[in-house]
């Protein structure tokens, strides 16, 4: 039952001078379940997934993934290892052609005689395939964060961090968002941060609430909803 | 392969305006060449780039030169005129610069450059299009057989035998122990490597070889370098950093005692030697390959170049008395145009397709007399080796004048032939 | 001479070069850091500089002292101009895209050199030191007119660090600097603050050429090595730094003199180790001897 | 034939054999040697252009080519063949060094890196002046300039070797561009720190391509020493790490035939400038100018951008 755990993080630590971003975080992901992280805006919640993609080294603590230890390891490396992280702002690349963007997704697994058939098929899925051959910066807000998503899921990854990914859409759009990360599971594991508190009630397994770079509570959206040290530090004051 | 022997014998036997005529039809770009079509010169001009200080007197001499050519009835009865084409005193520009005179403007040779890297960077052009290169460089390149058979330098002596002719002066007039400051470059190893040698022979000594890096705008740090017992200081610079150069070592040595100083005129070559700050040269010695300033005995044919170039008894321009000319090098190129106007009439140069029969014409010369084709003075000519040696003078600095205190012989600088040109092909 | 006068030598040497430098890079790095724009004209300013000091001593052949303080005032403000014109002109209609400006800069590179080559010549020029004295130290003699040149630029720098850190055009320029768009929503007009920075900028390359002209003489191509000098010791003291952008002048002016000095190194060799040094410099530390790390 | 691309570079390849036959002497030796130095700007268009690094050190690789072919060539005795392969291997090896310390650095860091290194390489030719001759350079003699009984020194010769070297190199470059590779490289340019997180390590991407880079900036450099038979410093010094940009950038960054109009625009600015006026600094300044004010993407760049669509399909 070793495979239960898909990533495990203990003591990540992060501070920015005197600003203890993250400070001490334990986290463990289950295979196959969608976990939220929320919390207060500068709670710590993107530094946080920058330490567990790599894109900023931790001070201090160990990341696991599939039971081996990543902590050295480089952003770039990890995502080979199957973590992929998409941005919280959008960050498309403007002047290529949204083909060319789930392309180099794609081909970053060594796929080549099928590149072209997969590629398509990551449009098809997040319903980008009438736009291929547009230019991405030239796409609407909604449609680059579908494009961002459909990166993120091209890269065919086993955890996948979305950061944000309903800012800024409208009602219709999110909807169907949430359809397509309910159909990643249980093949794959997603961490959500997220604002919108709908969406993190409707779809997350579990969730992990942080406040000033420490974790407060972690659960599932029940026992979160509550958990009364929550409501005073977050949901109170926004709810 | 002797010169007999060459490839075209057609050309050469058969009566010179046939083989024009038959070049013309197979070759319509050589049309122009017709007898009564004017003989076209190329000129690689240094208008711009780090050369262009000298270019303009090179232009100013080559259109003196040529407008008494012209008056004396041209060459051959033809016509002259000279196509003047920047090549921004670079040796890439310069090959294409070449290309454009020979192929482009149909000239009949080209002629002109000065500074080495043109002149080296061409030369292989020459030899692709076998198109005469005429060089008033002064390198050793010509001479040391690097370049080809269509390059000569006809017009100025090579720095191997200049620096050679005027050792004996520095050591038994100035000392014997010299210090030698020069550019840390090919023109500056060329007269470390020269002078210390030719120094030697004359049982002196180099103490000092101080390199000065080429990127240098200032000089006072080197000096402390400069051994105390140093009679004589030997300094090549060039560039535009020179005056700094000869004013910081002013500035180093104060009115206080100083070693001699040797230098060669190209460190102040169209700078007034009275600039502020220059005093200090006062009593010093140049090398200069023609005088600046219009000595006392100064030939009939120096006075009728003077005027004709438009240079007063300074050295400066007849126009503008700041101007001041690149008098001791510019006279290359008059006497080179001398050299092609005897070349091509000893060739019976009739157009391209005698281009090999005028550098025949002209390795067959042995020497040039002093006069108005020559006014630097007369000069041994070397078909072998394609190299002119001259007489070198030198100057001492005297109540802001450059007085000759001697001059050399023509046999002070011959050294043994290096290459024989006239063996290999065209 | 011992040790300890060539090392005081090369000192004084480096630090001219150094006072000199840091004075022309201190203007590139203003218009680098605030306007994000490479300038390849900037070597070309310092030129102008020159050549105009040279005009004006030209008209008090006589009195170098008067000429020398009319040029400190008159050059720097001429050319100056001239850079809020290519500005306002060119640079500012290619809203200052990097690649765009680069061969827009190298193309006024062309028609300033033509400009000195076709009004001023092709010969390097000299120009009298305002005052001519030498002071002989027990071991050698040395310029004075060099030792003023030292302390000028340290007074010129001060003025600097003060416009920029203690007036408002100061605080201005600093604000468009950390971010142009807030600077723009606080009612600051960028545009004129380009301008008036790419006039700065060219002006103290200005000033430098006319301090040194007396040392150094005019020519229409000496602005090749004050470019590149200048980028180097801007991004080796570090972007925004003016501190950083002093003591790697300093470094820059000194490092191949001490380095041939002490450990008897040919000149040129010296020079390249040097120039590895500060490569390696950069290569381990991106940012600068002095700027912020970016993370 | 539905490979857009592929057929105007064909249809440019076919104009300039095509011109073979109908340039006068003169430009067709000018044609020649454009059709050298194009491949270095391709090489630097590689670097640039396509990957986002601005270097200023370009010149060390050409000048690595240069003498990597005219030292074994003039000192060694090696023939032609063998001393184009030694400028190859200098340069594409210097260019992986360079890379791997410069590569630490972006930016205008990495610019100036590359300037300092490459004047390094600059000042190092000249202290090897014995070797080199330094700044005069050294001449290639003509029975040298040979590579499997061509002789490069003809015109002709000279013409078609340039003419296949640069098809080799604008058809590599072309597959190169269009290769999942390519696409990498212009996703290092657009946004490195996205492309990191695709799963690609801008290092060794980078190192690729400037190591390519390298490769054809030195294969133009030894090209050069063979078929114009000179090598001098001048070569190597900063004006030729900031030609190629210039070339690229009047060309059109990011095109693959963009190198060459730009090389060709510079080439005939330059030459006919001389003929209008003795000031021809100026006519090439003002000529900048107005490109870039008029076309700041550059001649094809402007182009590609005008046809939309259609632009990115026949001009990658």
């Amino acid at each position: 039952m070793a495979a239960v755990t898909l990533l495990e993080a203990r003591g990540l630590t992060r501070h920015f001078g005197g600003l203890k971003a993250v400070d001490g975080v334990d986290l463990d992901l289950a295979r196959g379940e969608i976990h939220a992280l929320i919390g207060p805006n500068g709670a710590g919640k993107t530094t946080f997934v920058s330490l567990l993609s790599g894109r900023t080294p931790a001070q201090s603590g160990t990341v696991r993934f599939e039971g081996r230890d990543i902590t050295r390891l480089p952003a770039h490396a990890r995502v080979r290892q199957g973590i992929a992280y998409t941005f919280q702002i959008t960050q498309v690349f403007a002047n290529l052609t949204t083909f060319d963007n789930v392309a180099l997704a794609v081909q970053g697994r060594g796929v080549s005689k099928r590149l072209v058939r997969e590629t398509s098929a990551a449009l098809e899925r997040v319903g980008l395939a009438d736009c291929a051959d547009e230019v991405a910066g030239t796409l609407s807000y909604g449609h680059q964060r579908l494009l961002e998503i459909a990166m993120g899921l091209a890269l065919n990854p086993r955890l996948l961090i979305l950061d944000e990914p309903t800012q800024g859409l409208a009602i219709g759009e999110i909807e169907n968002f949430k359809r397509l990360i309910e159909g990643l599971v249980p093949e794959r594991t997603v961490l959500l941060i997220e604002h919108n508190m709908d969406v993190v009630m409707d779809l997350a397994h579990r969730i992990t609430v942080l406040n000033f770079g420490q974790v407060l509570s972690t659960g599932t959206p029940e026992e979160i909803r509550a958990n009364a040290a929550v409501q005073a530090a977050y949901l109170g004051g926004q709810a | 392969m002797t010169k007999g022997l060459t490839l075209t014998p057609t050309r050469r036997s058969v009566l010179a305006g046939m083989g024009a005529a038959t070049a013309a039809s197979f070759f319509p770009g050589y049309t122009n060449a017709q007898s009564s079509e004017p003989i076209r010169l190329g000129f690689q001009l240094h208008r711009t780039g780090i050369g262009a200080a000298y270019g303009r007197w090179y232009e100013r001499t080559a259109t003196a030169a040529l407008a008494r050519m012209n008056a004396a009835g041209g060459i051959g009865g033809r016509p002259v005129e000279i196509l003047f084409e920047d090549d921004g005193t670079d040796p890439a520009r310069g090959a294409e610069v070449f290309g454009k005179l020979a192929t482009q403007s149909n000239c009949d040779l080209v002629f002109g450059a000065l500074f080495s890297h043109v002149v080296i960077g061409t030369a292989p052009r020459a030899a692709e299009l076998k198109v005469p290169y005429l060089v008033c460089s002064e390198g050793h390149h010509v001479a040391s057989g690097m370049l080809n058979r269509w390059t000569l330098q006809p017009g100025i002596t090579d720095v191997k035998s200049q620096v050679q002719a005027m050792a004996p002066f520095v050591t038994s007039n100035l000392g014997k122990k010299v210090t030698m400051i020069f550019p840390d470059f090919a023109f500056g190893h060329d007269h470390r490597d020269y002078f210390t040698a030719a120094c030697a022979a004359q049982g002196g000594e180099v103490i000092a070889q101080i390199a000065i890096p080429p990127t240098e705008t200032s000089f006072t740090r080197y000096f402390p370098q400069i051994p105390a017992e140093t009679e004589v200081i030997y300094h090549v610079m060039v560039g535009p950093a020179v005056l700094t150069f000869v004013k910081e070592l002013g500035e180093f040595y104060g009115s206080g005692a100083r070693p001699q100083l040797f230098g060669f005129i190209d460190s102040l070559e169209a700078v007034d030697i009275n600039s502020s700050g220059l005093e200090f040269l006062d009593g010093s010695h140049f090398w200069e390959a023609h005088p600046r300033y219009k000595q006392a005995d100064a030939s009939d044919a120096e006075t009728a170049y003077r005027a004709a170039v438009g240079v007063d008894d300074n050295g400066a321009s007849a126009s503008d008395a700041a101007d001041v000319a690149t008098y001791s090098h510019m006279f290359s190129v008059w006497e080179t145009l001398s050299v092609i106007k005897a070349g091509m009439e000893a060739a019976g140069y009739t157009g391209a397709a005698d281009r090999q029969k005028l550098v025949e014409a002209i390795e067959a010369m042995t020497g040039f007399d002093e006069g108005e084709d020559h006014p630097q003075g007369a000069k041994t000519f070397n078909g072998k080796t394609h190299q002119a040696f001259g007489i070198q003078n030198i100057t001492k600095v005297e109540g802001g004048k450059l007085v000759v205190a001697h001059k050399t012989s023509v046999e002070d600088g011959m050294y043994p032939d290096e290459v024989d040109y006239t063996s290999q092909s065209f | 001479m011992g040790f300890g006068p060539l090392l005081l030598l090369a000192i004084l040497e480096g630090a001219v070069t150094a006072a000199v430098l840091a004075l022309t890079a201190v203007g590139l790095s203003l218009t680098f850091g605030i306007m994000r724009v490479v300038n390849v004209a900037h070597g070309e300013f310092f030129m102008l500089g020159a050549v105009l000091a040279w005009f004006v001593s030209q008209w008090f052949p006589d009195a170098p002292l008067l000429a020398f303080l009319l040029a400190m005032v008159v050059c720097p403000l001429v050319v100056a101009g001239v850079a809020v014109l290519a500005d306002v002109l060119i640079l500012k209609r290619l809203h200052y895209e990097p690649e765009a400006t680069i061969v827009a800069t190298i193309g006024l590179l062309y028609i300033f050199q033509q400009a000195a080559l076709s009004f001023f010549g092709p010969n390097a020029r000299p120009v009298a030191p305002p005052f001519n004295f030498r002071v002989q130290l027990p071991w050698f003699g040395y310029s004075g007119y060099k030792l003023f040149v030292i302390l000028a630029a340290g007074v010129l720098l001060l003025l600097v660090w003060l416009l920029i850190t203690r007036t408002k055009i100061g605080l201005v320029m600093r604000a468009t600097q950390i971010d142009r768009t807030t600077a723009k929503a606080f009612g600051i007009n960028v545009d004129r603050v380009y301008a008036m920075t790419f006039g700065i900028g060219a002006g103290l390359a200005a000033i430098a050429a006319v301090l040194v002209v007396p040392i150094q003489q005019a020519h229409y191509l000496m602005g090749g090595d004050p470019l590149l000098l200048s980028f180097i010791v801007v991004i080796l003291g570090g972007l925004g730094s003016l501190r950083g952008t002093l003591i790697a002048a300093l470094l820059i002016g000194l490092l191949d003199g001490l380095l041939s000095t002490a450990f008897f190194f040919p000149p040129t060799f010296a020079k390249i180790v040097a120039t590895l040094l500060v490569a390696l410099v950069l290569v381990f530390r991106p940012e600068g001897l002095f700027g912020r790390r970016t993370a | 034939m539905r490979d857009r691309a592929l057929l105007s570079h064909l249809g440019l390849v076919a104009v300039l054999m095509a011109a073979h036959w109908m340039l006068p002497a003169y430009h067709h030796d000018a044609v020649a040697k454009v059709l050298v130095l194009s491949v270095y700007a391709m090489g630097y268009n590689i670097a640039f252009g396509y990957t986002g690094m601005l270097s200023l050190g370009h010149a060390l690789f050409f000048a690595a080519g240069l003498y990597g072919a005219a030292m074994p060539l003039t000192l060694w005795g090696w023939t032609g063949g063998p001393a184009l392969a030694a400028g190859l291997v200098a340069a594409t090896v210097l260019a992986a060094a360079v890379g791997l310390l410069a590569l630490r650095t972006r930016g205008v860091s990495f610019m100036i890196v590359t300037l300092m290194f490459a004047q390094a390489g600059y000042l190092t030719i000249l202290y090897l002046g014995r070797w080199t001759r330094g700044d005069e350079g050294i001449v290639i003699a003509q029975p040298l300039r040979r590579i499997m009984g061509l002789d490069l020194s003809d015109g002709a010769t000279r013409y078609l070797a340039a003419l296949l070297l640069f098809v080799l190199g604008l058809l590599a470059c072309l597959h190169l561009v269009r290769s999942p590779f390519g696409r990498v490289m212009v996703a290092m340019r657009e946004n490195e720190e996205r492309a990191r997180m695709l799963g690609y390590n801008p290092f060794t991407v980078k190192l690729a391509a400037l190591t390519l880079s390298g490769l054809y900036s030195g294969a133009a450099g030894a090209a050069y020493a063979l078929m114009f038979g000179y090598a001098g410093a001048s070569l190597a010094g900063v004006q030729y790490s900031i030609l190629p940009m210039l070339w690229v950038l009047l060309g059109g960054a990011g095109t693959v035939a963009g190198p060459f109009l730009g090389c060709l625009l510079m080439f005939y600015l330059i030459d006919y400038a001389s003929v209008i006026t003795s000031a021809t600094l100026l006519v090439v300044g003002v000529a900048l100018v107005a490109l870039v004010l008029f076309a700041p993407k550059g001649a094809l760049g402007a182009l590609r951008d005008r046809l939309g669509k259609e632009g990115r399909a026949w001009l990658p």
